[in-house]
């Protein structure tokens, strides 16, 4: 069966149409989108969205396979991504790491048999002045320590965003909704 | 200078410069590569002006039919004493230009390319079908160190299997990235991508689907090294055993320019030969691996009625009879697939013999209505057409001939090459003679009360006019057994028992006297139609 | 942002680390009230030409802060004028090398001077859509960059005819998808086109045929942040900041062994230790510098007694045969293992190739496995002479600077501190013999 | 200055003695050398009851080799059929399937390897142009038989039984 964008998805992307000169432009946007509706990238999300934005679904196939934050594997409801490159590598990554694949007993790269949690060892995440660096669901978690991997993993598993997280002060928390696209 | 110019051999023989299409432009620059001083015109890449003057700089990614990928780093030359390597398929050559392709700092980083390219390549050339006209074998004999240095395990794919008439085997593939420009630029489809990205680059469709273009087999050719592999020459046989004789598709009326690779005097596999005229680099894969449909049903030896054999003499004896007592009642139809030397002799034959010729274009149901005519496929199946009409230019048309069939007029008809449908043949019972010459069976062949065998294209030579009102020619490729006739040799005899012509011995004679009387060939000979062909002064269907 | 970061500007008013911004100026009527907002595109759209803007920036000479260190002003003179083409400005926020953070923080805390920036460079070069490319873990600073273009659509800052001046302009917003390389101008474009974010070969270059096949001008988060100040203030007076061919003030982000990491604006023309023993209280774990990495992980390494005197500046950095890159200094002391480090830098840069040209590709590749194979303790002294033969030769043989990037730093290491290479390489000799 | 250049003595021939007419002396000098052949070393043998031992490096009938672990070292790269001056090898290369594989070393094998012993020159050529160390020349040389056809050797016979010892070392 054709899969199809959540109406929400379907709107995002009509709107975004008239923002590019070309409409090849809304291809990663629309492969977020399929990704974000549908779970991982599947061949069938990753052909809705080569429909949606007119190209063949090798070339779309090819963006979804460039992409590191394009997931065609499986890949859980929740991404715990935490940033293994130098900086935070020396502020003692490896032993966040270790803690998280200890409390959710898989290792980097993988995803919880529930398809809650995927662990992800990420590049460089732009946060290297408090590091080590941890995101999740793309909120900041800065100077991350191992005693933290316990707090993070719980409100996760209790369906609640974890706190401590960067977010943006100040910002109005209605609009912090829609990050993703 | 002194010295030789080192010239590219490794693929196109010595002397010969590979086909390049130069940007069309009035002002010439002028630069020198080596010390040789090079004129090309303003806009061409240096690698281009180097490959058209027959300098070789090597290559991968670079094809001169495709856009420059500058991917593959081996075409690397100093430019100017810049600091950093130029690739040459990218830089424009510009006035004064000093490019230096065969210094040290140049021949080591084409090593190093060589390394690079190697390190994951796998070492299966005695089993690879490119092997003898691969371009990174070529290559690495030319410009590598000969040593590898890497000591870990090679990254291997799985094999690929696109469709039934091409493959990949992955491990050899160096991401050129060929395949995927001409399916882009030049099919139009975007069938193939590259995937993941860093050492993990791969190619493919990923979404397991199935290629469904026309021209499949360009992919293979364009492919530098061994992994798009043509299935139907997959392991048929190996290159450097193969010879190549220079032949025309008679797939469509577009006359695609081939080579026809032959082993032990069979066709091994049919491949495009560059002519900017006509096919550019490509051949669409209906010329390229439906050519032995011309071997279904073949006529090998002479018969009267359908498994009434006769011995060769005798059935050209009969022939003579028929064209001698025929009168008034004498017709012919050439196919439009026929050679232009054939349709001439054919047409002065029945001419000089009192009768009328037509044109046959095949039946119409042949034509698929669905067709398009794409960037080389015409809807037009003959590879003669204008050929044919320009050499019976006072002839009858079928319809007319069918109509004097049907009212009982014709008492002999000759057939040269046409098939016709059953229905016509249907129609034939009132003919008391039909001569039939035929390479297969068909209801022309069923219907005649003498079938002479013909030859199929590859077995003889002659001329085709394209579809653009091209004149071409194409060689032999096969050799026929010694007391075999081609459709030529055929109707000399006929021409000359019947008192009607001189003979002809062979192809260039038949062209020599087609040139003397039909305008349109007027001062042409045989051997010197240049091998891209030649525009002749008829209408065009384009 | 937390509170470790400082500014540094010695004796003058900083010009991106005001007190102000360090608070926040994330609201229009923050950056109205205590940042002088948006006075500068009123200035420009009002009193000047594009062409005196343009002339400004030139006269402040101030250089591209991603890495690269192209003077801005002579960028934006490579834009033809008359393609008949719309011309189109891109903000690079993809802010992805090792130890780098600036722009985040320039996104996170004034939103606002950027889309300032960015609407008066798009005046300045004649464009009338701009784009900013942020990197989607961005994801909670494109909030912020999307309700700042908001609230300055709201006040007419932004859209159709701005502030009465009939000049239209747009910025979108655009998220990348995670690739480091799409940081690189050209593979940001083909991003953008919804393309693999694999660099372009030039020429053409960007300015000339970037997006769309439309003349592009690209510059850094940081870059188009100065701008306001610089139209405010005068390019002189830009220019009166920091060294005469390196003007201006930085950002730099310190990360590493250090006690106070962060972000910190610094003049050019400070010398190092004024930056990492002044300003940043020196080394974090009471063990002396060893090296440091002066502008992000792809600048060939340092060590640390080169850097004594040495002032920062580009021209500087040059001459000590590295680059001061994007600002983001990785220091290592004593105890730092440089082996391990310039693993974990290959294997990032074996992760992030795009995989298009030969020499990166393999190149990568490989120099990962010999590392790998030198850190497990199964190397040999020919090793760390075919590592450099590598690194050598996918330097400068590449389509875009991340083969120089991915090997420079590989090659300078081995050959700074080959004597920890060879110890390593003496264990599994040692081994070996046993 | 001119070199004397010494002439040959053509169609000189001495008169022979009165000994030598006889012709005796000789025949009995010519006797001796075969009679002393009949005490010295047998250089003939009684075939077949004796089979004589070929020399180390006898060329003789053809093996395909298989590798350590069973698998025909046979890629049907056709060289030995290039190289062979005598026309005797046919080869009709496959791909191997999945199913099959394990049997082969590389993807591409030998469907049908055929030898045509009446043909062969025992050259040794397709020896030194095989690159897989597959095709080797044995010290065998009984090829007699009745039926013509028997001469043209298939896979059946030329290929090493599996399991058997390595003959040859590469």
């Amino acid at each position: 069966m054709a899969l199809e964008y959540s109406q929400e998805s379907r709107k995002a992307l009509d709107s975004m149409r008239a923002e590019y000169p070309e409409l090849r432009s809304i291809l990663i946007p629309a492969l977020k989108l399929a990704m974000k509706d549908h779970g991982s990238l599947t061949k069938e999300s990753i052909e809705l969205a080569a429909d949606e934005a007119g190209v063949s679904g090798a070339v779309a196939a090819g963006v979804a396979t460039f992409y590191h934050n394009l997931h065609t594997g499986t890949i859980g409801k929740h991404l715990i991504m935490i940033c293994t490159t130098i900086s935070c590598q020396l502020a003692g990554a490896t032993d966040v790491v270790s803690r998280f694949e200890e409390l959710l007993g898989i290792t980097i790269g993988e995803t919880t048999d529930d398809g809650l949690i995927s662990l992800l060892a990420v590049e460089c995440l732009a946060c290297c002045g408090n590091s080590p660096a941890v995101q999740v669901d793309y909120d900041y978690f800065e100077s991350f320590q191992p005693e933290q991997c316990e707090a993070v993993v719980e409100s996760l598993r209790a369906g609640r965003h974890p706190e401590g997280g960067a977010g943006v002060p100040g910002g109005d928390p209605d609009r912090e909704a829609e990050v993703g696209a | 200078m002194s010295g030789t110019r080192k010239t590219l051999k490794a693929h196109m023989g010595e002397g010969i410069a590979p086909v390049v299409r130069l940007p069309e432009s009035d002002e010439t620059v002028t630069f020198t590569i080596d010390g040789w001083e090079v004129t090309a015109p303003k806009g061409s890449t240096i690698l281009q002006a180097a490959l058209s003057e027959g300098i070789e700089i090597p290559h991968f990614c670079y094809h001169p039919g495709l856009s420059a990928a500058g991917n593959c780093r081996m075409c690397l030359v100093q430019v100017d004493g810049r600091p950093k390597l130029e690739p040459s398929c990218i830089i424009p050559a510009a006035d004064g230009m000093e490019i230096v392709s065969s210094a040290e700092n140049v021949t080591e980083a084409r090593k190093a390319v060589m390394e690079f390219l190697l390190l994951n390549h796998p070492l299966d050339c005695p089993w690879c079908d490119k092997a003898g006209e691969c371009m990174l074998q070529d290559n690495t004999f030319e410009y590598s160190s000969g040593k590898t240095r890497h000591r870990m395990v090679k990254r291997t794919y799985p094999l690929k299997d696109f469709s039934d008439r091409l493959m990949m085997f992955g491990d050899r593939c160096i991401k050129c990235t060929r395949c995927i420009r001409f399916l882009r630029e030049i099919e139009g489809g975007e069938e193939f991508a590259l995937y993941n990205r860093g050492a993990d680059v791969d190619v493919g469709t990923y979404l397991e689907h199935n290629l469904s273009n026309n021209y499949q087999g360009c992919l293979a050719d364009v492919c530098p090294v061994g992994s798009l592999i043509s299935k139907q020459f997959l392991y048929h046989s190996r290159v450097f055993f193969l010879e190549a004789s220079l032949g025309i598709c008679t797939g469509c009326s577009a006359g695609c320019n081939l080579y026809v690779d032959r082993y032990e005097n069979r066709v091994a596999r049919v491949r495009p030969r560059p002519n900017l005229d006509v096919n550019d680099w490509w051949m669409c894969d209906i010329g390229r691996y439906e050519w032995d449909t011309l071997l279904d049903n073949r006529i090998l030896s002479p018969r009267l009625k359908a498994g009434e054999a006769v011995d060769g003499e005798k059935a050209l004896g009969t022939a003579v009879e028929a064209l001698k007592t025929a009168g008034d009642g004498l017709a012919g139809i050439v196919s439009a697939t026929a050679t232009c030397e054939e349709a001439f002799l054919f047409d002065s034959m029945i001419r000089g013999m009192g009768g009328v010729t037509a044109p046959w274009y095949g039946p119409q149901g042949r034509i698929d209505p669905t067709d398009k005519n794409d960037f080389l496929h015409r809807k037009d199946p003959n590879p003669n057409t204008l050929g044919v009409e320009s050499i019976l230019e006072n002839a009858s048309t079928f319809d007319d001939i069918l109509t004097r069939i049907e009212s009982g007029s014709v008492t002999t008809l000759f057939i040269l090459g046409a098939d016709l449908t059953d229905e016509i043949a249907g129609k034939l019972g009132g003919v008391a003679q039909i001569v039939t010459i035929t390479s297969s069976e068909s209801p022309a062949s069923v219907a005649a009360s003498l079938v002479l065998p013909g030859t199929i294209p590859f077995e003889k030579s002659g001329t085709f006019v394209n579809g653009d009102g091209r004149l071409q020619r194409f060689d032999q490729a096969l050799q026929l057994p010694d007391d075999a006739l081609t459709e030529i040799g055929i109707l000399s005899h006929l021409i000359t028992e019947c008192g009607t012509g001189e003979p002809c011995e062979d192809t260039a004679e038949a062209f020599a006297a087609l040139a003397g009387t039909v305008t349109a060939f007027k001062g042409l000979s045989f051997s010197t139609i240049p091998t891209g062909g030649t525009l002749l002064q008829i209408r065009g269907d384009a | 942002m937390s509170a470790d970061v400082y500014r540094g500007v010695e004796n003058r008013e900083p010009i991106l680390m005001t007190p102000e911004a360090v608070e926040g100026l994330v609201t229009l009527e923050e950056y109205r009230s205590k940042g002088a907002g948006y006075t500068a595109l009123e200035k420009a759209l009002k009193t000047m030409t594009p062409e005196e803007v343009h002339e400004e920036v030139k006269t402040s000479n101030l250089r591209g802060r991603g890495g690269a260190g192209f003077p801005a002003g002579v960028k934006w003179g490579f834009a033809p004028k008359d393609t008949g083409k719309p011309t189109y400005l891109v903000c690079n926020g993809d802010e992805g090398e090792p130890g780098t953070f600036k722009d985040r923080w320039l996104l996170r805390q004034t939103p606002h001077r950027l889309v300032e920036g960015v609407l008066i460079t798009s005046y300045a070069i004649g464009c009338n859509q701009a784009f900013i490319y942020l990197r989607q873990e961005f994801d909670r600073e494109a909030v912020r960059i999307r309700s700042a273009i908001e609230e300055a659509r709201e006040s007419n800052l932004l859209g159709k005819d701005i502030l009465g001046s009939g000049w239209d302009c747009e910025i979108t917003v655009f998220m990348g998808a995670g690739a480091y390389i799409c940081g690189e101008e050209t593979a940001l474009l083909n991003s953008i086109e919804g393309k693999r974010g694999m660099p372009r070969v030039r020429p053409p270059f960007p300015a000339i045929v970037g997006l769309y096949g439309c003349p592009t001008i690209i510059n850094n988060v940081e870059t188009l942040s100065n701008i306001p100040a610089i139209i405010n203030n005068g390019g002189a007076w830009y220019a009166s900041y920091g060294t005469e061919k390196s003007t201006g003030t930085r950002l730099f982000s310190v990360s590493g062994r250090i006690a106070n990491p962060g972000v910190y604006e610094v003049e050019m023309g400070v010398t190092w230790s004024a930056l990492l023993d002044d300003l940043c209280g020196g080394p974090s774990r009471e063990k002396p510098f060893k090296a440091l990495y002066p502008g992000g992980s792809s600048t060939p390494i340092l060590k640390a007694s080169e850097i004594d005197d040495v002032i920062m500046t580009h021209e500087a950095a040059f001459e000590l045969g590295t680059f001061l890159g994007s600002g983001a200094t990785i220091v290592l002391d004593e105890d730092d293992d440089i082996v391990d480090v310039v693993l974990n830098l290959a294997t990032f840069y074996k992760h992030e190739s795009c995989g298009q040209c030969t020499p990166c590709r393999e190149g990568c590749r490989w120099m990962v496995e010999i590392l790998q194979r030198i850190a497990d303790g199964l190397g040999t002294m020919d090793d760390l002479d075919l590592l450099i033969d590598v690194a050598d030769h996918i330097c400068g043989n590449t389509i875009c600077a991340f083969g120089d990037g991915a090997a420079g730093p590989v090659a300078t290491a081995v050959k700074k501190f080959r004597s920890e290479f060879e110890a390593r390489v003496a264990v599994s000799t040692a081994r070996g013999s046993e | 200055m001119a070199v004397e250049i010494p002439k040959p003595k053509h169609g000189f021939r001495r008169e022979m003695s009165f000994m030598e007419r006889l012709y005796l002396p000789a025949i009995f000098k010519g006797m001796r050398v075969t009679i002393q052949h009949f005490f010295g070393h047998r250089w003939t043998i009684e075939y077949p009851d004796v089979i004589p031992v070929a020399a180390p490096r006898f060329r003789g009938l053809h093996v395909l080799k298989r590798d350590e672990e069973g698998r025909e070292r046979c890629t049907a790269c056709l060289l030995c059929m290039y190289v062979c001056p005598a026309n005797a090898i046919h080869i009709e290369p496959a791909l191997a399937t999945p199913e099959n594989q394990d049997d082969y070393t590389e993807e591409k094998y030998a469907k049908v390897f055929e030898i045509n012993m009446l043909r062969c020159i025992f050259c040794g050529m397709c020896e030194e142009a095989c690159p897989c160390g597959s095709i080797y020349l044995t010290r065998d040389w009984e090829t007699s038989d009745n039926d013509i056809d028997h001469f043209i050797y298939g896979k059946d016979r030329l290929m090493e039984s599996e399991g058997s010892p390595l003959l040859f070392k590469e």
